[in-house]
């Protein structure tokens, strides 16, 4: 036969292809919950169909903050220091309004010595996606507790967690976020459609995403937790070993409740909004997440979104064009206003 | 600290009964927060009318009300315009230090006083003229609220007065300090003559002090340190200014936000072409201004020494991964919070190695308003072209005071905006590698975010990256990484402003920079001309050096480096830059009390130092 | 970088044929996160037990699982225990590192490899020994998920089995590293056995190295830095400990609450005498630090340099309000993040300058294990004498590997508190100056809060104060605290750990410091065998130097400063701190690859210099 | 007459007279809130009887900041640096448990530069009062806008604040504070009650006083106004004038609102809460927060309180006396101790 079938290429609604959505090879664990979220990432972008040079990619320092490097390849990204990418990506977009961000950061990364600056960055609605992707340790320098680890958790040395943590979303919400969100990385379904829902918002998308770390955060009680070493230290005793696993995915419903069996037995409940929510209500929402939190429930799903409020680029009433790249005319006043200012000065 | 004194007192002190023309300091001594700056700038204003060189100095606590506070006056024919020790002329308003300050006086000094003060019986040596302020504002003012205030406009005509200032430059430069509130103005003018009637009625000239017109400020400016900055940076087309409040350093964002609003709004859209956000704290501001650098914009942030010490982290990663921004440090004194409203130059040393590991930063120095405006502008279209944080290193004497200048001139050379590809360079390159050394000059081409081409997209990172931006924990890429960063801060040497250098080809040299600037050219007179000591003179302009500043020092037998701190931190950059050779011939002259530094003190220093060696 | 190769390229190697007895480097190149670093341990204990000389130095990269790790082990019976940079004997499991591991070798190298890799194709010059680790993994685990770890043991069977290393210490070492972990002791020793069995089989012994029982290790242990330190801090009395996680200094507080965990509960009510805090960032941990140390008890953080640049406003206030604390660096390459993971001693400069303002703090540089365990208490002691901040330089190298040292010494001397008064001190004194200079060595008298006593109480700022702790801004007494501070430094001078000298009236002196002794000290060797360059040496052991650095530099024509990062940081310190005449004197050898430096490398870079003086 | 009659003088509980509780000279502007403030605490540490030895003063930079110098004169006391007083202040606790901690920062130091350490101050309920002097602006640095001026307040140079205040109560309650309240520094009355609660409390007591700047914060609709200028500024022109003011109190029962009538005729509303307002949830807390928030009112009072809840010295498990005087046998463990040590590394 002489007609070969060529496929039709898979591309999205600007004429690309999937590949072009994806970054380098990932160098996290295997099963690490943040590669799934990257999976997300490129997914959603491909969906919605954005122009990869459109965005910009951000990020701190641990392993979360490495993965801007694994999706979106051919955009420009800026892994900047521990804790401090909000006000990165703030003099980003500050500079080119017209670019889409994207922020990755980690619990450690956040909720600990980045605190400051996520209260900042919420309180000024910059139209970022902030997306923390989070374990309740810190694992790129070998597990220790975050600020966002449950209560009681306990590490290997014996350490135990004796703080609550601090639930981003909730300070997220009475900040001044205007798209409050918090997943689960297995969680394909839900996951992408808040992705997608952030693209599309225009002011400070937080997505809080519970993202389990294999290799350290394998403390008893977490609800971030693929706990795995506890039945094999015995025949092994190693401590540098990192096992491989597979991702753990979850789907079920808006309202329902899922618990989902992590690779030690060890559970996380896991509750969806019920797809009545109403989520416009600043004080709704805090009770909501309060009252999981008692229940010891993870809740999941948008809890506040807001359109419509003023974002902070639109507050500074600057031009649309990039201040970036205005030509020298448009920046460097004429003689004249020289002039006159030196006149005022005699 | 420069305090022996083995010249003869006061050499260049006129005899006792000799008329002194426009050779005068004046000290105005009161409690902040009561309202005197308007009436001190009224004063400086009118002389600097009158043609004569002036400087004005003001000296404040950190507090906004109650404390005692200075404002020096130096008036000089022979355009000296360093801060003089020697007050010869007090206006003494406080009654917290009137004693003290009355103390501090040379024989033959005057002093206007608050008649409630009763000061005149301190000391005889003293020429003293009481004037009941409380009393003459009365009529003046009758909303006893407002008396205060207007109160301190009366020392205004008394000295006027005394002084012989011209009261029509006096009228012209209370206007000009009251805008268009003429009511106001009216009111303190009334102050004024007031003030000025009671001196020429009942106050009998004794000192030997005057003012007399001259011609030496025509088509001149007054403005202070931070405002000048301000508007070079307006000038620079400054894009992204971030910015978190610190005395000294407030008031060059403050005052840039006004130019901008004025001058750089769209005309077409009525929009900013410029966002200036004040930051939650310095880590925030000096992160914003390495997003916008990074992102192609002319990037900014102002602060002091507590705010470069938050910096340290940030302006590594700026150094590393190379992304222009531009830093004033308005130096104040102090390891910790110090003396947050006084001067130095303490800064020096830890800002040129700021941050953990191998890091240098190119430092700018103004000296006078000009160049803070003029470097302002070279600091960004250095920022971009050598893709790093630049330091512009001004101090509160520079930044707060009011200073006189020629008017600044329009730029004449384009922005200068680096090496940056756009899509249509990469379409005819097909592609680009960051940290490649194309030229041999360190530096390597950057695409910005945003821009339409697949090969633009980089990844931006402050750990280990080969040439083409991506990660590498390769040993020998890291070394060549390092070695080009190291040629590019010798291309920085080339491109960053060289000294300007008085040479004569005599022994000693002296070594100045900044602020210090004043002191040294006055002192070198004063050696010159009571010890018939010459000098050579080398005011250093930016580190890293240039090579004219080692060939100074190599010909010279010794060179005093003079500066405004403790630890001789400029001869600590110059200790580490120079050959070991030359280092020998180095000597420091210190000066860290926390006002600015005056002739007499470098002279007595480097005299002390001379007879040694 | 030290990489000019002008010596006989291995004037030292033995002739091919000639058998090498422990006088080799080994290097295991594995991925990590793949359970190595036990079958390492293993190895280095091993020899360690059969009483040679050993290091044993782990490269690993920058993230958890899946990238290349190498580990070298050098077993030398000259007591050389710095990383050589030729590899004598390679097992290499890697494959995507394996070409490049094997074309890295000289002539006449061991290559132990997974037969998969099949790397012998790759040169004829090495002799190869394949070894099927998955077929001989098989039997000894039947549990396939085990099988990637227990792996690993093989290869310590096939190399025990090659250099001659004691199977009977093998065992014994394995059992240590396994602890109470019988089960898993028992399963890789099955594979050790498997892998020495297979060997015995199947390989022939080609090549030279082999190992040999001595006896230079009565008595000694195997730690690394960060526990020794460890220990010194929980010795010193520490009770006050906050940290932030930051590689490479993560493990000295990890282990410190190990230790205290087991040490230092108080037997009678089994509470805690101590607080340990991870704090939220750097600045946090910092800052608690001041506030402890300000209550009086002996507080201590650790970091790495972007820790120490966060740390830097905290700092400067310490320096000035006075306030005693000790920071652990343990230094790794980079300005901003950098290398990570490798080694480097990159922030002795800016971290002894660290702050703005005029500011100084006292550094100590440990060489050895030995070291960080004794300077951690005298940090200690020092911190309280002098009230200041006081920073250990430790490096990845040091505070991550493991070394052998003798045994500690328990501690002879008490604590040293400083001066301290109490309430019974101040009802015999009636009251006290906090920053008063009394003894003429610049440090004053301090209170804790707390001290029953109503003249106990001050207020500590960071802000201009005078000697009674109060808020002055008055120049002249800043001044004479800046000056006293400066006196204080000159104390600390006096008190702080001087250099360890040899001197033989040599005309070419060499400077090392921390862990680049080890390799200076046999680059001393390596000159004097080849070249017949005798050499003194200088081993700084703190900053400010005491005279006797200078003296050592000024009695010889040419001194090389020895160190690990670009910028000749700690020559940057002789050159702030030495006479001008001394500074023409000093060379620099660097080294800033982010491996541990070698001692061949020195060499070559002083021949090089030497040859052209 | 040979008698004379010597008025019994007053003292507190412990026998110390009220001047003992006073500090150095104020040298804050005639008229300052933050002196109202000084003085209710040093009546409230008299009227509780505290043994001023006892106490240790903590405070950032700002004029707020300064005033631990202006109370308790014979106490220890630690003017850090901006914003970073609660590390400060936890360092000191850690080292001598038995102090009593009191801790005096503005809303520049706590909301904007210092709201990294507050929120982590706040999860750890470590026991020690936390009073924000809150004016809404830089009052040292010459009246720029903190993170707690009001939206819509308007600098002289024009500058518009668009950004929603943070509200540092309804985060020291969703972060774990034990102890959060509100008050006016003119309210003598609730402010003493307030004080006097937290210094009988044992956890993180956070106390929010609205504390008006005379000087700068003069902006048209601040809550924190005490606004003056505007009339005056055309006949006097003068910027550098500082005016003087008496205090303004005020005297109002709980439940009702009062409306203060600044200097320049602004006015300032404020509503205490409910005599029978249960201050033991969460929720309920922050939905009175939001909803006073949303009226345009100050709500005052005790949002929150939960005793009983270990405080972070107790999760430390420290022994009692400080630590900073343990004596040496205490803190260096025996020779056996090294001996055991360094066998285990043979
Ligand atoms: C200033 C500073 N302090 C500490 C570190 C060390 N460090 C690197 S990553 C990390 C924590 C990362 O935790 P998280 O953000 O939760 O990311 P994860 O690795 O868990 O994804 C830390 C403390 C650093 N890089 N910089
Ligand atoms: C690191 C640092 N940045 C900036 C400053 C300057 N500064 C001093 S006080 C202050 C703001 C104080 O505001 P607030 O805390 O509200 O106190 P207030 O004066 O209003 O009582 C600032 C920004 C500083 N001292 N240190
Ligand atoms: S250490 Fe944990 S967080 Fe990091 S890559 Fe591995 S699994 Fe993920
Ligand atoms: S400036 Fe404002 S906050 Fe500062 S003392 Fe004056 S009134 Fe109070
Ligand atoms: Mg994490
Ligand atoms: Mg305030």
């Amino acid at each position: 036969m002489a007609t070969t079938v060529v496929p039709p290429r898979k591309t999205n609604r600007i004429g690309l292809e999937p590949a072009v959505y994806k970054g380098s090879k990932s160098t996290l664990c295997a099963g690490c919950g943040h590669n799934a979220i990257t999976e997300r990432i490129i997914e959603a972008f491909y969906e919605m169909g954005v122009e990869p040079h459109r965005v910009a990619k951000f990020s701190g320092i641990g392993c979360s903050s490495k993965s801007p490097a694994y999706f979106l390849g051919s955009t420009h990204g800026f892994n900047a220091v521990h804790g401090r990418m909000p006000s990165v990506a703030t003099g980003t977009l500050l500079a080119n309004r017209t670019l889409l961000g994207i922020g990755v950061s980690g619990d450690g990364d956040t909720a600990s010595i980045g605190i400051g600056q996520f209260v900042h960055l919420m309180r000024r609605n910059l139209p970022l996606i902030y997306i923390i992707e989070d374990n309740g340790c810190y694992g790129l320098t070998k597990g220790q507790f975050s600020a966002t680890a449950d209560r009681g958790s306990v590490l290997k040395n014996g350490v135990v967690n004796d703080l609550p943590p601090i639930d981003t979303c909730a300070l997220a919400i009475e900040l001044g976020a205007t798209y409050v969100a918090r997943s689960f990385s297995g969680d394909k379904k839900q996951l992408l459609a808040l992705l997608e829902g952030a693209i599309a918002h225009r002011g400070t998308a937080m997505l809080d995403v519970i993202s389990p770390c294999v290799t350290f955060n394998d403390h008893e009680g977490s609800t971030k937790s693929y706990s795995y070493v506890k039945d094999h230290d015995e025949p092994l005793g190693e401590v540098s070993f990192i096992p491989f696993f597979g991702d753990i995915m979850v789907d079920y419903d808006p309202g329902s409740t899922t618990e989902v069996t992590l690779h030690d037995g060890s559970r996380l409940l896991l509750k969806k909004l019920d797809s009545g929510y109403d989520p416009t209500s600043k004080v709704e929402a805090l009770r909501v997440l309060s009252e999981s939190h008692d229940n010891g429930e993870v809740i999941t799903g948008l809890f506040y979104v807001k359109t419509g409020q003023p974002n902070f680029l639109d507050l500074l009433n600057i031009v649309d064009e990039p201040l970036a790249t205005l030509p020298e005319a448009k920046v460097r006043p004429p003689k004249s206003a020289l002039d006159e200012v030196m006149e005022s000065l005699r | 600290m420069a305090t022996t004194h083995i010249s003869p007192a006061e050499s260049e002190a006129a005899p006792q009964h000799e008329r002194v023309v426009n050779d005068l300091s004046i000290q105005v001594a009161t409690v902040n927060g009561s309202g005197s700056q308007s009436s001190n700038m009224v004063l400086l204003r009118a002389l600097f009318q009158m043609g004569i060189p002036i400087s004005g100095k003001n000296l404040f606590p950190s507090n906004i009300e109650g404390l005692p506070t200075w404002f020096t006056i130096r008036a000089s024919k022979h355009g000296w315009i360093a801060r003089r020790k020697e007050i010869d002329f007090l206006v003494a308003m406080n009654a917290e230090t009137g004693e003290e300050d009355v103390r501090g006086l040379d024989a033959g000094a005057a002093c206007v006083y608050d008649e409630k003060l009763n000061l005149a019986r301190l000391r005889d040596d003293l020429i003293f003229y009481a004037v009941p302020f409380d009393k003459l504002v009365a009529p003046v003012c009758p909303d006893a609220k407002l008396r205060k205030l207007v109160r301190n406009m009366i020392y205004v005509g008394v000295v006027a007065r005394l002084l012989e200032i011209d009261m029509g430059e006096v009228e012209r430069a209370l206007r000009k300090q009251f805008k268009k509130k003429v009511k106001a103005a009216d009111l303190n003018f009334k102050a004024v003559l007031a003030g000025y009637e009671f001196a020429e009625k009942n106050l009998e000239k004794r000192d030997r002090f005057f003012v007399g017109r001259m011609n030496e400020n025509a088509g001149k400016v007054l403005i202070e340190g931070n405002a000048a900055a301000a508007l070079g940076c307006m000038m620079a087309g400054v894009t992204v200014v971030t910015w978190y409040p610190i005395t000294p350093s407030s008031s060059l964002c403050e005052t840039l936000i006004t130019y901008m609003k004025r001058y750089r709004m769209d005309p077409e859209t009525g929009k900013a072409t410029f966002a200036i956000v004040q930051a939650e704290d310095e880590l925030a501001a000096i992160g914003m201004v390495m997003g916008a650098g990074w992102a192609g914009a002319r990037a900014m942030t102002s602060t002091a020494g507590p705010g470069i010490s938050l910096m340290a982290e940030f302006v590594g990663l700026g150094y590393y991964a190379e992304v222009p921004g531009v830093i004033f440090d308005i130096q104040r004194v102090g390891p910790s919070t110090g003396l947050p409203t006084r001067t130095a130059q303490g800064d020096v040393l830890s800002t040129a190695l700021l941050s953990h590991g191998d890091t240098k930063h190119p430092l700018l120095f103004p000296a006078s308003v000009g160049e803070c405006y003029s470097m302002a502008i070279e600091a960004f279209d250095l920022a971009e072209e050598l893709q790093t944080p630049i330091f512009v290193m001004s101090d509160l004497d520079l930044g707060m005071n009011y200073w006189m200048s020629e008017s600044f001139p329009y730029p004449d050379k384009p922005l200068k905006r680096g090496k940056v590809l756009d899509a249509e360079d990469l379409n005819r390159l097909g592609g680009f590698q960051r940290y490649k050394d194309v030229q041999g000059d360190g530096i390597g081409y950057r695409t910005l975010p945003g821009t339409n081409h697949p090969a633009a997209g980089y990844f931006t990172r402050g750990s280990g990256h080969n040439e083409d931006a991506l990660y590498t924990e390769k040993g020998e890429l890291y070394v060549r990484n390092m070695d080009r960063l190291e040629r590019k801060f010798e291309t920085a040497r080339r491109l960053v402003p060289g000294p300007v250098i008085e040479q004569a080809g005599h022994d000693v040299g002296v070594i100045a920079y900044g602020t210090t600037h004043w002191a040294a050219m006055e002192c070198r007179d004063q050696l010159a001309r009571e010890f018939g000591v010459q000098t050579d003179y080398c005011r250093i302009r930016a580190f890293p050096f240039a090579d004219e500043v080692a060939a100074f020092v190599r010909s010279h037998a010794r060179v005093y480096a003079v500066e405004q701190n403790r630890d001789a931190q400029l001869a600590g950059l110059l200790r580490l830059s120079l050959p070991g050779e030359e280092i020998g011939r180095l000597r420091s002259v210190l000066h860290y009390d926390g006002l600015p530094i005056d002739a007499r003190s470098i002279t007595d220093a480097i005299m002390t130092q001379e007879v040694g060696s």
